[in-house]
Parts: structure tokens; C-alpha cells; sequence
């Protein structure tokens, strides 16, 4: 009788437990899929593709992210290959001339300057220091936007992705003497 | 017959040995209180849900009602933790008549002001940076600790007035709990005490600390500008008088006498003996901020009493007026034995402490600091008036549940029967008496 | 409670709550995209300042000067296609209609930006269809105030705005400014002296100028009314810094078909039956009542070519929505200081928005005159005279027109450049005798005891950050807003920040107030709102009461 | 990991405002609301309840009819030394001072909206969202994308137009530069001046104008005797302009209005 009482404890512990990590994330995240199925490691291979040759540098030193259609129906006006993802990706975006809604995984708040020439030119970091082996991928992992927030749950780094959080830019600032004031990396 | 139930029912709960009122009665007392709860409620969201528009207050009158409310009600309740600390540390054993009360003013005023403080913020959902992101050299950062903290010390010291209530007490493990947490009491009191001297001081550095508002500034000890002090001083003087005037205005409203006369007494004379001091501190410390401080960062003091209305007359007002008066009335035995003397005595003081928070807080932003901006007036929108009824009501209904189903006033059966052997008492309220 | 503090779950919350008070519906995300810079000439006022426009691909995000500032309207031009007061649609159909069935009638176009291109396009019209062209006050002169160095300016906002800024500063340090002006002005703070004049009196004040001590010294005097070309001429201002406006090239065509220039207040009353009017962007407003004087009494039909809908729109039979700078291509009139040719493209911006028509086309469609590429013809006139050097902005390069085909000359001006003709020989000045102004009767003092004193600018559309200016900080005062010294104030019983109604002989107009005392008593300084310029003019009697 | 970057030497970037040229056109107001999305004023938003990082007082001699005379004075942000009074006070290090550029930041993000700063601070140069920040339709197109635009319900201020030091980093950083070249560092105020009354600079560079301006004879800042230290110097040849920068005196009740 007496072990009643822990009993229904732990219960009630586990059962938290179970529900804070196993049913929490389900809820939490809504799971959107990207427009194309595109793969890294392809153009990595085939077309011998570096990181900069598509997401480039403008002359200001801004950087320009995820390709614009442009760039990809410079190669692609015809199938270059046989997969179903490639044939669909020209018949849905390139001949009808519509911009891909790529999800950016690592679109970070409004409020966040980040310079990616600063980092890898003065600071010589190498794109898989924060994207992680993302470049060698043979497809894109499912993006999942947080319903609160908005954000993608890649930024907080789970399953052995780097995160790109402010605490994971803070202790690299840190350790290197380069924490400066807020403004350093807000705006 | 519901009626019927519902009545048994309610006096079932209602502690052995002293006379309540019907429950319509308690019912009608408390309807405009709940009503007036339901528009402060409305109020506060208003300002929550459309944002700080809705109120009067403005750039350069960043505060308005509610942080002075906050500060005053904040000083009032400081007889909880001042009683806490004569009755555990120092052993005024009389005291113990009126802990009750002093704890249950004190969880009312501390959680009023913080309720109050999270819609006078722009962003309440960020509430926990201040914890997560301390700045410690915020005197606001030491408030938050302090008040939140010390209101936790404070609910857990309210749990043995409700679990001392009749029916919860025939729950065995509440009983048990309850002399379990008794034990902690010395404990909860001492740290209590630290918490609130604490931050009353951090409430006083709150504008003492401001270089760029001289009318404020203070110079002090260490991190610590004098008003830190001060307001400890003030707080702990005014608590023991509201302490007086709120039992006193129980006493009248419910036509009982709870506590006994030696206990207002002492309060009396502990209030006035710290007023003086405080008198006199107040003055010297004003005495320098008129010819050291302020000079010394260019703002002749002269320049302060030039905008009608804040001439001179606010410090006359504030040190003698309700500050020296009241501090000789109740130290003079004679007086402070009569009650027309006691609590206007009281009312003075209270007063006293509020003009202090407002000059210290609505004076200081309605002042000019650059020669060639304006000075400034403001009044409160209905919002933020409704709020603050809202705090006040809810205030009232806490004491009124407390004071109706839970022993607040220990003394209070020792002198109703008393009362009732010396008088000839009708018999109805004999049968009201014996429920 | 244990357990779950051990899971993801109540951090997550907590962090997720607080990252959506940063971007809760409301808070807008600005568009991202390659930074470039464009550049245009704003036509907002003669003065054609040179725009560098920062855009977000093709959006402009800010505009800048080229070399120096800008003005608070000029720099925020860019918000003007978003403006909640634009005119977006009208009865276009209907108003063609109305006018067509008044044709052989007496028509005329108001301009009230005159010496633009467009305006020749009007001219020309009114050539062909025996109408009248019709533009505020025929100014004849231009000022050169580098060659100046005492200048009296009677209220002349000489240094808030007037002219080109940029000539006004780089000739600030060389001449010495005597402000007379009732109030102390922005211009009157920073002159050398400020001589206070009772409101009103300025006409007078230009009288007993030749009897100053400083007369002698005077190089140039500016003002308002007919006496100041006659001061003028006689301090020996003529020729030295006093001109004839010049204007670039026209085709040769264009002059011989175009009606005559007439100042409104020649024309006589009662004879207009068609009047359209070009209002964007006005530099100007003229009063409603006057305009009525002016039309015919039997069912006369107003059509005005408005981008908003605070000005004629309120009046007029008929509104129409019109395009404005910066989006849609015109030129700039030339400025009061334009003592040489100037010709500058105001190339847009933004796209022209669906549904708006222009004032050209419609007279050019009326008229039978062809006004489709009245800018490049210009142009290419300009270019065939070869004179004078193409500046464009963007490389800050001065090219001789010579060198240039008439393609790049024309492109030049399109990517943000200005064609002028330094050594031209400035044109001289002409007193024109005939100018008779109508004199406003003298109005009792007893019942209406304040004289107005008008804003200087007009500005019809504004930004909605002017707000900045007119309502977050008291800079300027606001179009709808009246200024009166704390004892009138008193007297009228009105308040700062109140509401009140200025009343004058011409009728009520709902106003806000401002108390200052840098307003004389007796004076109540008047906004620019066209509402108020209806009933108060400059020198206007009134009275304030609260409401 | 990070190749240790050659720390630049600190600046303090402060400006030099000449009051004698400035006309009060109000210029600097727009621009700095526009380069920073300062939202337009909010219905019935006053002097004392809208937002604007910078504002042109009007100031006088305090003389009648024809004494009176008077003078435009920007306000901004005065960025003071290492212990502005702002710095201190809040609660949640949402203030900070930029110990390489001597900027004082304000990071909405980190606000509670206490309002605490704005009572700290002498010079009224902050301003208090106290409703959701609102564009009219479409003109949320014209934002500047190097700027994040507040929530309501914080506190905002001037910070030398942060996203341009931002950009002029970049631009160094693609040029292989450490330095950044100062004039591709110029505040949306001093840029939009008319007049050029705005001068800005590094106040640690002796060679700059604003250094050498702020040693001249007639160069003054704001409140001195409270010894915050401000960066922002102004200057006038008026002797009764440069008393207006202490404190109010006595007697001068209403002087204004």
C-alpha cells in the first residue's frame, strides 16, 4: 500500500516522458515536402558542380542562396537524364517558366544578419562546418516547419545535423574572440 | 431546499467559534467586487490583445498608474514581511494575531503588482528572459528576481491560512503537510525578509539609480543609491500602519473586534518609531540630493518646484505633512491610544509612502531634462484605470474568501466570546453563532 | 510535471512562443533579392534633383541624392504608388463624353506645373481647338543667385526648398540674406538678418524698399507681386541677377502651332466652359472660388487629371486617375534659378499602373495633335542643336552632346541624366507692364481679428512617412493644421493639439491646432490643405473657433 | 577553427551636427525612417506616441517678438560612452555597447517592452511600439531588406544605421579587406542632409572631420555635466544655441508654449 503513492509517480513520469518526446515533435512540426526532388550529389558527380557555382556570391559580397530558375534551365531546358524527378521538375517549373518554392532549411529569423562571405573568407570556414554533408546528399531530407515559430527544425540541428541556432553561433564567436555586441549579427 | 443545501454546505466551511453573515449577504458583498474583477479583466485585455495604445502612457511618460500603483501597493504590503520578521526573528509574540493578515495582504498586493507588471509590459510572452538573460546590474532585474521569488515564499506561507480551514482540515495529509511546512516557517520567514528588504531596496533603485534623470538620482552606498534604503525604511515603517488600518477597516465593515488592542498598539509605536527614523533620513538625504547631487550633474535643484503643479509644497507634503505628523502621533503614547488619532495617524503615513512612489516615479518623468523640452502632463486611460480596479477588486475578494472561510484573526473567537459574555446578545446571532 | 520538464516539450514551447512574438502576423518581411542602384530625376518640383534609387531587384527601397540630399519629399517618393489616397480608377468614358459634347465651347487647360514637355503637348492642343492654355501666374524670371551678394527676400523660402537646392547651397556662403517676414521662417532663422514685417504686409514692406538703408547694397530682391520686377530693375538687378526663364529647345513645329501662355488671373470671368485640369504634381494650388469666377454659370464641366483624391478631385465633375512620378516617364519644368537650359528625364521608377490616363493623350486624342513621343522628339531637337553636355549620374560623367547619336543621348536621359547648356547666354529680362493682380478687399478687423500667413509649399501627395514630420514630431506644420500664439489661442479657446474651425469671408474649414509661440499675435499661420486654401489664402483675415 | 581575424583597432563612430546650418527641412526624420522601416504614424500617433529614431527640435532664445530667435537641433540617439545610462538599466541585456564601434544597440528581439531604458535615458531618443507596426497597402514593398522591422510592443532606437556597417563589412570582406572603407559607411541622416550639417565619422581617427570638429571651438554635446559621454558633438557660433545643450534653468516655467 504504501508504494502506492511512487508508483502512480513514475507512472505519471513516464507517461510525460512518452508524450514530451515521442508525441510533442509530431504535433509540433508539420512536415512539408520540397518542390523537386533534387539531388546534391548528382550535380556534385555529373556535372562536377562546386558549391559557389550555384549558390554565388553577388559583386556587393551579399550572397544569393538557393538558385533562381534561371540558373537550373541553363542545363535543364531538356532532360539531360532519365529520372522522374528531373522530367517532372522541367515539365512543372521550367517550361512554364515558374520559380521552384524551394524551403530553405537554414533560412534564419528576420531579425539575423548573417554574411556568408565574411565567414568563408576572412573567417575560412568550409559550407559544411554549418550545412553539414548536405552537398553529398542524393536527396533532400523532408522539411519540417515548426507550427509555432515557422522555422525549420534543421536549424535547431537534430539527428546530427550542425545547428544554426544563436547558441551554436554564440560558442563559435566565443571561442574565437569574435563576440562582439548583438548588432554583430542582428538587424 | 438547493438554497437550503447550499447554505449548509457554505457554513459547513466556515471555522467553529465565530459568527459570518448569511451567505446572500456574502453573496451581495461580493457581487460589485466580481463585477468590477470582470472589468479589470476586460481592461487588461484590451491592453494585452491590441497592445499598450489603449493606455495614456507614452514615450516620454514610459510609466504611468500601474508602476506607481505597483510601487505603493508594493510598500503597503511590506507589513507581511516586516510582520514575518518581528514575529519569527525578533519574537514579538503578539504579532501572531495579525500574521494572517499581513501574509494574505502581502500575497495580495505582490501578486496584484505582478499581474499588473505583465500587462504594463510590451511583450509579456519574453517574461522569462529576464531569468534566462539576466542583466545584474539591472535594478529591475534584481526586482523580478526578488518579487517573483518572494511570491512564491508568500504563497507557500498563504497554503497554512487555507489549509487551517475547517473542512480541509479533516484531510489527514493536508494536516500532516501543513505541520510539515510550520516547521519550515522560521525558514520561509527569514528568507522572506531577505527577498523583501531586498527588493523593496531594488524598488527604491529602480529611479535613484538613474544618472539621466537627476530629479531621481541618488548618490548611495556601493551599487546602491540612498532611496534603496530609503524605501526599505518607508516600506517597513508604513507596512505595520496598513497593517492597522486594514484590521481596522475589516473590524468596521464586519462589526467585530478580531484583534486586541495591545497588538494595535504595538504596531502603532513599531510604525512610528520607524518613521521618525525614516523622517529623518528623508530629510538629510534630501538635503544633499538639493545641494550636492543634483548641482553636481548641472541640474540646479531650484528648476524642479518651477512647474506648477510640483512647487515646493510636495516636499513639505511629503516629509511633514505625512511623514513627521503622522511619526509623532504615533509614537506619543496618549494619541495613538485613541482611535481618532491612530488612524488618521495610519492613513497619513500610507498617504505618505504613496506621494513618496509618486514623486519618485510620475514627478520624475513629468520633468523636463533638456532646456529646451516641455514639461509634461498625463492621466490614465479607463484601461488602465479598470486595471487597476480589477487588482484592487480581486485584493478584496482574496481577503474577503480568506477572512470568511479561514482563521485569519487568531484572537478573534478569545474576543467575540468575551464579547459575548459581557453583553447581552440577541439570539439570533447566538443561533448564527453556534453554526 | 517531473517528467515532462525532462522532455523537449515545455522548452520547446517556451522558445517557440517567444520566436512568435517576433514574427506574428503583422510584422511584414521585407522582400530580399540583388541590390542594385538606378537612377532618375524627380519631378516632384522644378527643382529636378538627381535620384539614386536603391532597388531590391526592381523595387525601389530608398531613394538618395546623387551628390547631396534630398528633400523630405523627394526622398520618400517611392511611396507614393502606394499612397491610400491615390486616385485609382474614374469615369474616364463619361468625362471623354462631357467634353466632347461641350466641343466648340470655350476650353481650356489649367497647368499647374508649367514648362514641362507635357505642357508644349498642351499648348499645342489648345493651338489647334482655339482653347487657352492657362498656368498659375505667368514668371517670367529667373534668378541667379550665384552672381548675388545682398538679397532681400520678402517671405521667400529661399532656404527651405526654393529653386535647385543644391545651386541655393553652393551659393549660400556668397551672399549676405536679409529675411523680412512675419514670422520667423526656416529661411528667416538661418539668414543674416530677420526683419519682422506685421503679416499682410509684404506688398507694402516691397514699397518702402528704396527708402532702406541697405537699398543700396541690395543685389537682388525676391518676393511676391508686381512691385518686385520694378525694385528690381531699378537696384540694377536686370541682367546681373535677374533673367529671362530659358527653357531647353522645342521643336520648331511645336511653336508655331502652340496657344499663347496666360496667367489664370487674366482670363475673364465667366468664360471657360471646359476646363481640365493637370494638378500632378502640382507646385501650386489655386483656391476653388477663383477657379469658379472663372466658369462659365450655365453647366460648365471640370475635369481634373489627379494621382489623389485631397485636391481639385473634390470639386470636379469629373476626377481622373493620373500617373505620377516615379511611375511614369516626364520631364521637369525648369526652376526659378534656371538662369540656362536645362532639359531632365523623370524615367520611372515602378511600373504605370492599370487605368490611369494622362492629360496629354486626352487633349492630344481631343485635338488631333499627335503627343505619343512628345519627350523623345524633344530630345532628338535638342540633340540636333548639339549644344550644351549630357551629366549622367550614375558614372558622374559630362559629356558633350556632340559626341553622343541621338540614341545615346536619349538613353542617357532615360538611365538618369541631365542635359544642360552652360554657356549659353542667358536670356534677358523683360518687365511685362500689363501684370494687374486682383487686390483682396480689406476685410473689417472686428470680427475676423487674425491675418493668415500661409505655408510656402505646396505639396498635393505626400508619403505616408511624412508623418514623421507633420503628426510624430511638430517640424512641420501639417497641411491640415493651423499655428496660433498661446494668447490668441486662449482668446479662441482652443488647445494645442485641438480641434477648431478657421473661418474666413469664403466659408469653414475643420482644422487641428497647434500652439506657438514663434506665431506673432494676431496671426494665424495657415497649412497648405487644399480645403484650407479654399477659404484662406496668404494675408487672409480669420478667425478660429473651437468646436 | 576560425582563422583568428585581424582585429580591427575600436572605433567610435559618432557624428558632428552644425546647427547653424541645419533648416529643419526634416530630411533626416524620413530618410532614417525609411533605411530603418520605421512604419508611418499610427492612427492618432502624436509627437509623444509615434516612433522616429531621429527629431528636429525647434529651440529658442527665449526672447519676445522681434528678440526671439531660434535654431533646429537634431536628436538622436547621443550613443554614450561605456556606461550609458540606458545600458545599465535594462533588465535582459537587450542594450549593449558595441565595444569595437561604440555603438549603443537596441535588439528588439530580446525586448520585454518594460520601457525601463526610456526613462534612463536623459535624451528622449527612444521610442516604444505601442501598436503592431502598419504600412498601407503594397508600401510593405519598399522595406529595406538589411533592416528586420520591430514587432509591437518593443523599444527602438538609432544604431547608426547598423545594416550599412553591415553591408560595408561585407563589401570589405569580398575585396579581401579587413578594414571597411568609410564611405561605404554613411547613416541614412548624414546622407539625406540637404544642408550637409551632418558630419560622421571615427571619432578614434584623429584624420577625420568628426574628430577634428569635435575638438573645434564651438563644438558642444548634449547634458555634459552628467558625463554620459556622448558621441554625438554639435556645434554653433551662437552662444545662447550652444546653453540650450545644459540643463533646464530655473524660472523658466512655460517659457515654451
Amino acid at each position: 500500500m504504501k508504494l502506492r503513492g511512487p508508483i502512480v509517480f513514475l507512472a505519471g513520469v513516464l507517461v510525460a516522458l512518452g508524450a514530451g518526446w515521442a508525441g510533442f515533435p509530431r504535433l509540433i512540426y508539420q512536415t512539408r515536402r520540397q518542390p523537386v526532388d533534387f539531388s546534391h550529389q548528382v550535380h556534385a558527380e555529373k556535372a562536377g558542380a562546386k558549391c559557389e557555382d550555384c549558390h554565388a556570391y553577388r559583386a556587393d559580397g551579399s550572397f544569393a542562396g538557393v538558385p533562381a530558375l534561371d540558373k537550373c534551365s541553363g542545363c535543364h531546358t531538356a532532360a539531360m537524364g532519365s529520372t522522374v524527378a528531373e522530367k517532372n521538375f522541367i515539365d512543372q517549373y521550367v517550361t512554364p517558366q515558374r520559380e521552384p518554392e524551394w524551403l530553405v532549411y537554414a533560412r534564419q529569423p528576420e531579425n539575423v544578419y548573417f554574411s556568408h562571405i565574411t565567414h568563408t573568407k576572412r573567417g575560412n570556414l568550409k559550407c559544411e562546418q554549418c550545412h553539414g554533408n548536405q552537398g553529398a546528399s542524393n536527396s533532400l531530407p523532408p522539411y519540417q516547419q515548426d507550427r509555432i515559430s515557422g522555422y525549420s527544425r534543421d536549424i535547431w540541428g537534430h539527428a546530427g545535423r550542425p545547428a544554426m541556432t544563436m547558441d551554436a553561433c554564440v560558442a563559435c564567436h566565443r571561442q574565437s574572440h569574435l563576440e562582439h555586441s548583438c548588432l554583430d549579427c542582428h538587424k | 431546499m438547493v438554497r437550503l443545501t447550499g447554505k449548509l454546505a457554505d457554513g459547513q466551511f466556515i471555522t467553529r467559534g465565530v459568527s459570518r453573515c448569511s451567505t446572500e449577504r456574502f453573496l451581495l458583498w461580493l457581487a460589485p467586487w466580481v463585477a468590477l474583477l470582470v472589468f479589470g479583466v476586460y481592461c487588461a485585455g484590451l491592453c494585452l490583445v491590441k497592445g499598450l495604445n489603449q493606455t495614456n502612457m507614452d514615450n516620454r511618460f514610459v510609466f504611468g498608474l500601474w508602476i506607481f500603483v505597483d510601487l505603493t501597493i508594493i510598500a503597503l504590503g511590506a507589513g507581511a514581511f516586516f510582520t514575518g520578521f518581528l514575529l519569527y526573528i525578533l519574537k514579538f509574540k503578539e504579532l501572531s494575531a495579525v500574521i494572517n493578515s499581513a501574509v494574505i495582504i502581502g500575497l495580495v498586493c505582490y501578486s496584484g503588482a505582478m499581474a499588473a507588471l505583465m500587462v504594463d509590459v510590451g511583450q509579456p510572452l519574453r517574461c522569462w528572459f529576464t531569468f534566462w538573460y539576466p542583466n545584474v546590474h539591472s535594478m529591475l532585474t534584481e526586482v523580478t528576481f526578488c518579487i517573483s521569488c518572494y511570491l512564491a515564499v508568500l504563497a507557500i506561507e498563504y497554503l497554512p491560512v487555507v489549509l487551517k480551514n475547517r473542512r480541509l482540515k479533516e484531510i489527514p495529509s493536508f494536516l500532516v503537510f501543513e505541520f510539515e511546512l510550520h516547521k519550515l516557517i522560521y525558514v520561509l520567514a527569514g528568507v522572506g525578509t531577505f527577498l523583501s528588504f531586498f527588493h523593496q531596496g531594488s524598488l527604491g533603485g529602480l529611479f535613484g539609480v538613474l544618472r539621466g534623470r537627476p530629479f531621481a538620482f541618488r548618490e548611495g552606498l556601493m551599487v546602491w543609491p540612498s532611496t534603496f534604503f530609503l524605501f526599505i525604511l518607508s516600506a517597513a515603517a508604513v507596512g505595520p500602519s496598513f497593517l492597522i488600518l486594514t484590521t481596522w477597516l475589516v473590524e468596521k465593515i464586519t462589526h467585530k473586534r478580531l484583534v486586541k488592542d495591545q497588538v494595535f498598539q504595538l504596531l502603532a509605536r513599531i510604525s512610528g518609531i520607524l518613521l521618525c527614523v525614516y523622517v529623518l533620513a528623508k530629510a538629510v538625504d534630501t538635503l544633499v540630493w538639493l545641494n550636492r547631487t543634483s548641482p553636481g550633474l548641472g541640474f540646479e535643484a531650484a528648476q524642479y518646484y518651477d512647474w506648477k503643479p510640483f512647487g515646493t509644497w510636495i516636499l513639505f507634503a511629503e516629509i511633514v505633512l505625512f511623514g513627521l505628523l503622522p511619526a509623532l502621533i504615533l509614537i506619543t503614547p496618549g494619541l495613538r491610544a485613541r482611535r481618532g488619532w491612530l488612524i488618521p495617524a495610519t492613513a497619513l503615513a500610507c498617504c505618505g509612502v504613496a506621494l513618496n512612489r509618486f514623486v519618485q516615479t510620475v514627478q520624475t518623468q513629468a520633468l523636463p531634462t533638456l532646456s529646451f523640452d516641455r514639461f509634461l502632463s498625463y492621466s490614465p486611460s479607463w484601461q488602465e484605470v479598470g486595471t487597476f480596479a480589477g487588482v484592487l477588486a480581486y485584493g478584496v475578494l482574496v481577503y474577503s474568501f480568506s477572512f470568511r472561510y479561514s482563521q485569519v484573526f487568531p484572537e478573534e473567537r478569545e474576543l467575540k466570546a468575551a464579547r459575548v459574555m459581557r453583553l447581552e446578545i440577541p439570539e439570533e446571532e447566538l443561533v448564527e453563532a453556534g453554526r | 510535471m517531473a517528467g515532462a520538464v525532462l522532455t523537449p516539450a515545455p522548452w520547446r514551447l517556451i522558445t517557440d512562443t517567444a520566436l512568435w512574438s517576433e514574427n506574428w502576423p503583422g510584422v511584414p518581411r521585407p522582400a530580399r533579392g540583388e541590390i542594385r542602384a538606378r537612377f532618375t530625376t524627380c519631378a516632384l518640383c522644378p527643382a529636378g534633383c538627381a535620384v539614386r534609387a536603391r532597388c531590391v531587384g526592381e523595387q525601389p527601397v530608398l531613394l538618395t541624392g546623387v551628390s547631396g540630399g534630398l528633400c523630405p519629399f523627394g526622398l520618400s517618393a517611392h511611396h507614393l504608388p502606394y499612397h491610400p489616397a491615390r486616385l485609382r480608377k474614374g469615369p474616364v468614358a463619361e468625362a471623354t463624353a462631357a467634353v466632347a459634347g461641350k466641343a466648340g465651347q470655350g476650353i481650356a487647360v489649367l497647368d499647374l506645373n508649367p514648362g514641362r514637355t507635357a505642357s508644349w503637348s498642351y499648348r499645342r492642343a489648345m493651338g489647334a481647338m482655339k482653347g487657352a492654355y492657362l498656368t498659375p501666374q505667368a514668371e517670367p524670371f529667373a534668378y541667379d543667385l550665384s552672381a548675388a551678394r545682398t538679397v532681400l527676400s520678402i517671405g521667400t523660402p529661399l532656404l527651405d526648398g526654393w529653386g535647385t537646392p543644391s545651386k541655393v547651397n553652393a551659393a549660400r556662403p556668397n551672399f549676405r540674406l536679409i529675411q523680412a517676414e512675419a514670422m520667423e521662417s526656416r529661411t528667416a532663422m538661418l539668414a543674416e538678418q530677420w526683419i519682422p514685417i506685421a503679416p499682410g504686409s509684404e506688398s507694402a514692406f516691397a514699397k518702402s524698399i528704396p527708402q532702406l538703408e541697405a537699398a543700396r547694397e541690395l543685389s537682388l530682391v525676391l518676393g511676391e507681386g508686381p512691385e518686385i520686377a520694378e525694385i528690381n530693375q531699378r537696384i540694377g538687378a536686370f541682367g546681373k541677377t535677374v533673367f529671362g526663364r530659358s527653357e531647353a529647345v522645342v521643336p520648331e513645329t511645336w511653336t508655331r502651332e502652340a496657344a499663347a501662355v496666360t496667367a489664370f488671373a487674366d482670363v475673364p470671368d465667366h468664360s471657360i466652359a471646359v476646363l481640365l485640369i493637370d494638378e500632378t504634381p502640382a507646385t501650386s494650388y489655386i483656391p476653388w472660388h477663383r477657379i469658379e469666377q472663372k466658369l462659365v454659370r450655365d453647366n460648365p464641366v471640370v475635369v481634373t487629371f489627379a494621382a489623389h483624391r485631397g485636391g481639385y478631385a473634390r470639386h470636379a465633375q469629373f476626377a481622373l486617375p493620373t500617373a505620377m512620378y516615379p511611375e511614369v516617364l516626364d520631364d521637369v519644368a525648369p526652376a526659378a534659378d534656371a538662369i540656362r537650359p536645362v532639359f531632365r528625364l523623370a524615367a520611372p521608377l515602378v511600373a504605370t499602373p492599370t487605368g490611369v490616363v494622362s492629360l496629354a493623350e486626352f487633349v492630344g486624342t481631343l485635338s488631333g495633335v499627335p503627343v505619343a513621343n512628345v519627350l523623345r522628339e524633344r530630345a532628338d531637337a535638342i540633340h540636333h542643336a548639339g549644344q550644351g553636355t549630357l551629366h549622367t549620374y550614375a558614372d558622374r560623367q559630362r559629356t558633350a552632346v556632340k559626341e553622343l547619336t541621338a540614341d545615346a543621348f536619349w538613353k542617357g536621359l532615360n538611365e538618369g541624366g541631365e542635359w544642360t547648356w552652360e554657356d549659353a547666354k542667358p536670356r534677358a529680362a523683360v518687365m511685362n507692364r500689363a501684370e494687374v493682380r486682383p487686390v483682396e478687399p480689406v476685410e473689417s478687423p472686428a470680427d475676423l481679428p487674425l491675418v493668415a500667413i500661409s505655408e510656402p509649399h505646396y505639396a498635393g501627395l505626400v508619403s505616408p512617412l511624412l508623418t514623421k514630420l507633420y503628426q510624430e514630431s511638430n517640424l512641420l506644420l501639417a497641411p491640415n493644421r493651423i499655428a496660433l500664439h498661446p494668447k490668441d489661442a486662449r482668446d479662441a479657446g482652443v488647445v494645442d493639439g485641438g480641434r477648431a474651425m478657421l473661418q474666413t469671408r469664403l466659408g469653414k474649414c475643420a482644422v487641428e491646432v497647434t500652439v506657438d509661440a514663434a506665431v506673432p499675435a494676431g496671426a494665424v499661420q495657415v497649412g497648405s490643405a487644399p480645403g484650407i486654401q479654399d477659404v484662406c489664402g496668404h494675408a487672409a483675415r480669420a478667425k478660429v473657433v473651437s468646436v | 577553427m576560425i582563422a583568428q581575424g585581424k582585429t580591427n583597432v575600436a572605433a567610435r563612430y559618432g557624428m558632428s551636427i552644425d546647427v547653424d546650418r541645419c533648416n529643419g527641412c526634416g530630411a533626416c526624420m524620413v530618410a532614417c525612417a525609411a533605411e530603418n522601416n520605421v512604419p508611418p504614424a499610427a492612427n492618432g500617433a502624436t509627437e509623444r506616441t509615434g516612433l522616429t529614431w531621429i527629431r528636429v527640435y525647434r529651440v529658442d532664445n527665449g526672447g519676445e517678438g522681434n528678440e526671439r530667435r531660434s535654431a533646429f537641433v537634431p536628436m538622436l540617439c547621443q550613443h554614450c560612452g561605456k556606461d550609458a545610462p540606458c545600458v545599465a538599466v535594462c533588465p535582459q541585456q537587450a542594450v549593449d555597447v558595441d565595444p569595437a564601434t561604440g555603438i549603443v544597440g537596441q535588439m528588439p528581439e530580446r525586448c520585454l517592452g518594460c520601457r525601463y531604458c526610456m526613462a534612463a535615458c536623459p535624451y528622449h531618443a527612444r521610442s516604444f511600439n505601442w501598436s503592431d507596426p502598419a504600412w498601407p497597402a503594397g508600401m510593405e514593398k519598399t522595406l529595406n531588406p538589411d533592416v528586420a522591422p520591430r514587432m509591437r510592443g518593443v523599444v527602438e532606437k538609432c544604431n547608426l544605421c547598423q545594416g550599412r556597417l553591415h553591408t560595408a563589412k561585407a563589401k570589405a570582406a569580398m575585396a579581401g579587406r579587413v578594414e571597411i572603407d568609410p564611405a561605404d559607411y554613411v547613416p541614412a541622416c548624414v546622407e539625406a542632409c540637404p544642408t550637409r550639417a551632418i558630419h560622421f565619422g571615427n571619432l578614434n581617427d584623429a584624420a577625420s572631420e568628426v574628430a577634428q570638429e569635435s575638438h573645434r571651438k564651438g563644438s558642444f554635446r548634449m547634458l555634459e555635466a552628467l558625463h554620459t559621454d556622448p558621441k554625438i558633438y554639435y556645434q554653433s557660433k551662437k552662444d545662447w544655441v550652444r546653453e540650450t545643450a545644459s540643463a533646464p534653468r530655473p524660472g523658466k516655467e512655460n517659457a515654451r508654449g
